[in-house]
């Protein structure tokens, strides 16, 4: 168990009746994740999944049925904003967000929202949260991490499969990978998640996994320096990326001298936080 | 996406905020034309998304319009940072009092929009947002609430803004509040708005950029693009929904996912070589996306190896493996293609493979050597 | 404020609210071309503001266009509950499957926007606020987010609503919602949305009540009044910002403060007089205000005795005492006026009038009955 | 003492500048208020009340300068949902709006706004907050009551001048005498500005003085037969009013049914509640 989220939480997933939806909630419940239901407007009444899950029009109709405390969103970006809004309005605790593409000025109303409500935003466009070993709301692939004490909170999902897939091969395992999503805003910020693994007796240390654009890299480098007891480190990409582009993320660019590499390695440098920007080095520095 | 300076500047009045008499054009004579309705002098000016128009000869002042037809033939037959220019815009020239900086942008700390006001010469655009722990320029601006009029008061009030012209002041963020909302953008510059002579305040020149992330509501994004500024297959990607950019190099890369893609490239700086693009697949990959991407990379010339890095998780690396079989069915492997995949359905996507002419590589990092030395180390 | 039939409507297919084919007219004979153009059966409805026109022969089916004009023509020179007729609303006639009932209002205790729905038959609209405590058929609407497609999938689900419709419902309720924001609305009821014969969802009658504190923002309010609902007077008294509503007593009233006005007209009642007038002279009292009031009052032939009931607050009794006495020099005293006053500057209010010929009293109480055995105690 | 005020409260007024701003911040501060600044946009700089007032730009920089907790708001209808906006961001913890007139789908976002900012909401459209012969932040004539006992919530300002010189001439005061508006939207409502005359010490029993329109009366009533100790007795205007009609206030109409007085004195019956509807009869009532 680390934080957020453990075995007794119940899940209910969005957008279940379409294809990534469906799918990832077979993954999740085959890693052992509570999916209490899936919402998916007009589809309500059916099962999915072998029968083994209701489908409901509405996240209201779903949490008071199944008295689920989490939701994870898979609708498309066009449908993603009434969808949060909609789960921020429901009674759970905790929505996490895997979809891309979704206009940035909804993410900071949305935010906002949840806020008013007390509701845990993570995400969106992120590959949301594994407890490796245990439950995952998200689309990691189980195979690619153990458990373990390392805490990884990461901007990329793909980026952050691959790592942990090479930690495994040296044996060495996660408690909690939190993806915040590489988008302008998220619901939940390198800062924000550093908080709480601070608190978590599972976690030991931790990577962040981040990128070009913006700063909460250099926020995550002052909060370790001042505010954090446990060893952390971190592992950047894009120091390739020219200026002025768009890497993919909606969040990773560099504009107006915002958002480079070299401020970022900086300020974990003097935040006495190792910082490396290749993964054979990562390695060396996690196996120590 | 980024508006030019006059397209910012057509949007601007829609909205209330007053900008200077001008007009655009493409054709040196009608710059005369233009020049002689409007009165002189004026300022011809080249419409480029480049920073710098100013130093390097992109803006030219005219005291009559046969000057503004030689400005405008002079600006539009020059490249400014590599870009052709295609229009000049024609402006009133003005005697200028004071100059300032207005910004909405979006915080990324605070998920919250903010507008900020410096007096110019106080701070540069390009620094403007290091500042970062100043709040005193700043105001914070509710996305639930929207900006206020007292708001405008408080960061005129700081800045010892005339009195006289705080009511203008005021329509003026409104309106770049109300547009910033209107169109989805990420940002709204004002550079600079400006106090002149007679007692006028007018909006110079300005920028918009917008979400790309709200194009499915904001139809007219599509026309405002500056394909001069975009190279071949930037706009094919954008059709299928790839992020795709044109780089110097000669590795053509196939990944998925934004940041795995950038360590990819950074994998291949390390290791001597050069990528030749940054081509992240996105979600929802099927087989038509992954051949519209070897399309891409192979219709560049520069290409001399394609860097295939999957990691499956959203994305199924079988979808992917069944896209880049019927690509090679289609496209042969003149160019060689070198595939590492992992993660979610990673065997059987090299199993679909296993009997195509391409290499495999055991991690990313072995991939990228396996290139490096194809290409000749460099 | 209310809005006619028509006028609702036209506003509703603004907001891309889907209504059946009709037009209005004043003309009986071009109610017959309409009729011809919409094809028939054709229903033809009298537009005034008051309830229940079905029952008083105010609705009426017509067969042909022959049939049409004739309805028209009998509708038009009708009077509905003391109202003439000035327009009838021709519109295509449907077969109906299913009716409901929506409706947007602001709920006091919670101070947001609700939204409502009924099948019709469950409940009419003149009770349906009276389900106070049943959450079930209402949705609250956050006013800093706005109605949410969820929210209407939330109540379409409640009641049991067929799923192909649910799409037109979403738009007709956001439709509403943006109608009710834009117009400042206290209200906006459709009663009845349809299902037809022919699986059309359509918007047959609506209400729109606006808010008249919003008219400095509404420009369009004034044009909406209905002229024929008012009494004279009523007019001429929200020019002056006084709140004035004619009655059918002998008492002219004229009071500060609505709280006040109430209790002055209720203790009328008690001591066996009769209102003439509801008249709160609001915020903002100087002396043209007070003249316009009298002169309101006094032109009123109904009036025999004016009671002046002031509390000085907000509002000074010197600045009434002043307009009064203006008023006074104006008109003279042939109808008799009362005056109590007390609160802040009475001292000086009853200092400015003691010479004139009016009758002082010292409490409100005493002040109604002088009015009343004045008028004759009845 | 008694609730919501007292003399060390420190107290803005915005829009001082205008005749009424100015004419009752001098009536306050002859009162016994502190007064501690005024806002008016463009009047900065400058002092007031003989000089002895500064005035600000802006509420921010007023509370930054003198550290005030209240605000009273007398500007007009046209700006006042900025003044609000604007007092609820400037951290003051009450705001008082005198101003009538104010769109009532504003105050909806304004009532949110400051409910998330914790900030108490009086008005708008309402005589404001007096604790008799100590403090006053409002319009009620200083001569018109004394202080004693009652607590007393009003929606009409004149009103309930009257009823407490009335009381006053029987020797009946007042602890604190709220007047929570006319408009169709309260920042306080009747139930809230109960609940805070319930713990009050120097409060025996309560006034409420209704009119028609809405439903408050009637949760009044019920709040009072159940979550209230202390006595409770009613005043009700508007039962000649014609439905349909609008009765001075914004709030004061009765529509489809709702807001009649009828309503309102059973509501108060059948909670045990005194109601009366003329003036010689409550103080009857109150003598007792």
């Amino acid at each position: 168990m680390s934080i957020l989220i453990n075995k007794s939480t119940r899940v209910i997933v969005q957008g279940i009746t379409g294809r990534e939806g469906n799918f990832h909630a077979r993954q999740m419940i085959n890693y052992g994740t509570q999916v209490v239901a899936g919402v998916s407007p007009s589809h309500g009444g059916s099962w999915v999944l072998d029968e083994k899950v209701p489908v409901f029009d509405t996240m209201q109709a779903a949490v008071e049925v199944t008295e689920a405390n989490a939701s994870i969103i898979f609708v498309p970006a066009r449908q993603a904003t009434d969808a949060l809004l909609e789960a921020a309005d429901s009674g759970v605790e905790l929505v996490v967000c895997i979809t891309e593409g979704i206009p940035v000025q909804d993410i900071a109303k949305v935010y906002h929202y949840m806020k008013t409500k007390e509701v845990r935003f993570v995400g969106p466009n992120c590959s949301g949260i594994i407890n490796p070993g245990e439950v995952k709301i998200g689309i990691t692939p189980e195979d690619c991490v153990i458990a373990g004490k390392v805490g990884i909170i990461s901007r990329s999902g793909t980026l952050s499969y691959m790592i942990m897939e090479a930690m495994k091969e040296q044996g060495i395992g996660v408690s909690t990978c939190i993806g915040i999503g590489g988008d302008i805003l998220q619901g939940t910020s390198f800062v924000e998640a550093m908080e709480m693994f601070e608190t978590d007796p599972y976690t030991e240390r931790l990577l962040l996994i981040g990128e070009v654009g913006g700063l909460e890299e250099e926020r995550a480098a002052r909060f370790a320096a001042y505010q954090m007891s446990k060893p952390v480190a971190a592992f950047l990409a894009g120091k390739s990326a020219p200026p002025g582009k768009r890497m993919g993320h909606a969040g990773a660019y560099i504009e107006a001298g915002i958002g480079t590499l070299k401020s970022k390695i900086e300020a974990f440098d003097s935040a006495g936080v190792k910082v490396v920007t290749e993964i054979p080095e990562l390695m060396k520095l996690l196996e120590k | 996406m980024k508006l030019h300076e006059y397209q910012a500047k057509a949007f601007f009045k829609n909205y209330g905020i007053p900008i200077p008499e001008g007009h655009v054009t493409s054709i040196a004579r009608e710059a005369k034309q233009i020049a002689e309705e409007i009165g002189c002098p004026v300022v011809v000016k080249a419409q480029v998304l480049a920073e710098g128009r100013g130093t390097s000869g992109g803006i030219l002042l005219a005291k009559s319009p046969q000057e503004a037809e030689k400005a405008a033939s002079e600006i539009l037959s020059k490249k400014i940072h590599g870009l052709s220019v295609r229009n000049v815009l024609i402006d009133e020239a003005l005697s200028i009092e004071k100059e300032y900086f207005l910004l909405i942008t979006l915080d990324r700390e605070k998920r919250m929009p903010l507008l900020m006001m410096y007096e110019s010469g106080t701070i540069y655009i390009e620094t403007a947002a290091n500042a970062l722990f100043d709040n005193l320029d700043r105001i914070y601006i509710d996305p639930l609430i929207g900006l206020q009029r007292y708001q405008v008061r408080q960061l005129a009030n700081r800045l010892d803004f005339q009195q006289k012209y705080l009511r203008g002041l005021t329509e003026i963020c409104l309106g770049m509040w109300k547009l910033f909302c209107d169109m989805d953008a990420r940002m709204v510059a004002i550079n600079p708005l400006v106090i002149t002579k007679d007692q006028r305040l007018l909006v110079l020149d300005g920028k918009i950029t917008l979400d790309e992330n709200a194009r499915f509501r904001q139809e007219y994004l599509v026309d405002f693009r500056d394909y001069d500024v975009e190279a071949y297959g930037e706009f094919e990607a954008r059709k299928h929904g790839l992020d795709y950019i044109k780089m110097d190099g000669n590795i053509g890369c196939l990944v998925n996912g934004a940041g795995l893609t950038m360590a990819t490239l950074d994998c291949i700086q390390d290791n001597g070589g050069h990528p030749a693009n940054f081509m992240d697949l996105g979600a929802g990959v099927n087989i038509d996306k992954v051949i519209a991407a070897l399309d891409i990379l192979l219709n560049d010339p520069q290409v001399k190896v394609v860097l295939v890095n999957i990691y499956g998780g959203m994305t199924r690396c079988d979808d992917i493996a069944y896209g880049l079989q019927a690509a090679i069915e289609k496209y042969g492997t003149e160019i060689p293609i070198i595939v590492h995949m992992g993660g979610t359905h990673a065997d059987s996507g090299i199993r679909i493979l296993k009997d195509l002419d391409i290499l495999f590589a055991p991690s990313m990092v072995d991939a990228v050597k396996k290139a490096a030395t194809i290409v000749g180390g460099n």
